[in-house]
């Protein structure tokens, strides 16, 4: 299992081949793995984006993915997962976050990495702030996002 | 009594401070002391719609009560992922 | 679009970076990427698996993986796309499959890839041949795997 | 009239072929000939349960009439993804 929270820009299909050769995951275990990345577009609700802060809540968001991770795992009998969050200053096309879970079938793996992705856009204390042309704005709830 | 009180996000930004402690001698009221009370001592408004607190890092409920140590934070709603 | 029957083992990771990178995806467009990855386990049904043989109905499996395609680029109003497939001799541990869709938001990305995942399983034309240790055995529908 | 059908997989191990041609003279039919019609032609057997059929790369239906040219293709239930 990784659960990051990171601070610098990284490639979300290196950091899933990186993992399943290299980590534990048992070759020919697996049947399904699904995945997903939230990158950040540079357009939000009509407005230019030009660069956004992703800040947390140091303790408590470390604390959130691991029960959740934990929860996914033993709800969907997922066989491992992968959750990396960025925080900081983002660019546009950068990755915000990536979440991969195999599984042997492939109704867990989707349902396990979607139910992490709604947890994190519901509930984790992460916050966003946007950089437009000219002005910065906090971005309101995440959950239809 | 000490606890130690957090603020996040375009809350921290619109109160101007991101931490306070509040001690036994602050504190006005007799115990015990919930977490509506500490929002009422440290800040200078009502609270805003959709304001959110955590207590020692799990989400909590405004009348929960308070010990010595504890760690409440207040916040707007989130937006990961 | 990448939409492609292929008898040569491939890694779905590199498949999709090199995708993003240079097959005209617009850097900042896109906020969600959903993937799906089914690779041959070494176990079905109680027995070790030690190959599978996937054929499929050329011309038919083509003509229908464009048209599923189609219809959810349409229906998600997704971006853009990829389906690989393996047919011939695949080794456990190998990947078969490989979907994935970018798209604005994240509910059509999901939706948009476990919808073409499904199509795949129920009524595209594949057929799987297994070599156990010592029999071969035709699976059966694959809806429920 | 000439129609090329197509058996796969299990199928087609089963009956020992996998492609026949159907022409005019082995009809025994008066025309419209229908896909059912074809099984019986080209198989010496009844139609296994599950059996599906596809007319020119699309499902069809075993009532749906043919015509020259056409193709014709039987098989199990499929197993992709």
């Amino acid at each position: 299992m990784l659960i990051e929270i990171r601070n610098q820009a990284f490639d979300p299909w290196q950091e899933i081949s990186r993992y399943q050769e290299n980590c534990g995951l048992v070759p020919g275990s697996y049947g399904a793995c699904a995945t997903f990345v939230g990158t950040l577009r540079d357009f939000n609700q009509g407005d230019k984006v030009k660069r956004m802060r992703l800040t947390h809540y140091p303790g408590m968001t470390e604390h959130q993915l691991s029960k959740i991770a934990e929860q996914a795992l033993s709800q969907y009998q997922l066989l491992d997962l992968i959750i990396v969050h960025r925080v900081g200053d983002i660019n546009p096309n950068e990755p915000i976050v990536l979440v991969a879970v195999w599984s042997a079938h492939r109704a867990a793996a989707f349902d396990g990495c979607r139910q992490i992705m709604e947890y994190l856009k519901s509930s984790a204390t992460f916050w966003k702030k946007e950089t437009l042309e000219s002005e910065q704005r906090w971005v309101s709830s995440g959950v239809n996002q | 009594m000490s606890i130690t009180v957090r603020f996040f996000a375009s809350l921290a930004e619109e109160l101007g401070f991101d931490q306070k402690t509040l001690d036994r001698k602050t504190v006005a009221h007799k115990s015990p002391l919930t977490i509506e009370e500490v929002w009422r001592e440290v800040a200078d408004r009502p609270p805003p719609e959709n304001l959110l607190c955590a207590l020692n890092h799990e989400y909590a409920d405004f009348k929960q009560h308070l010990k010595d140590g504890d760690e409440v934070a207040f916040f707007p709603p989130v937006n990961g992922g």
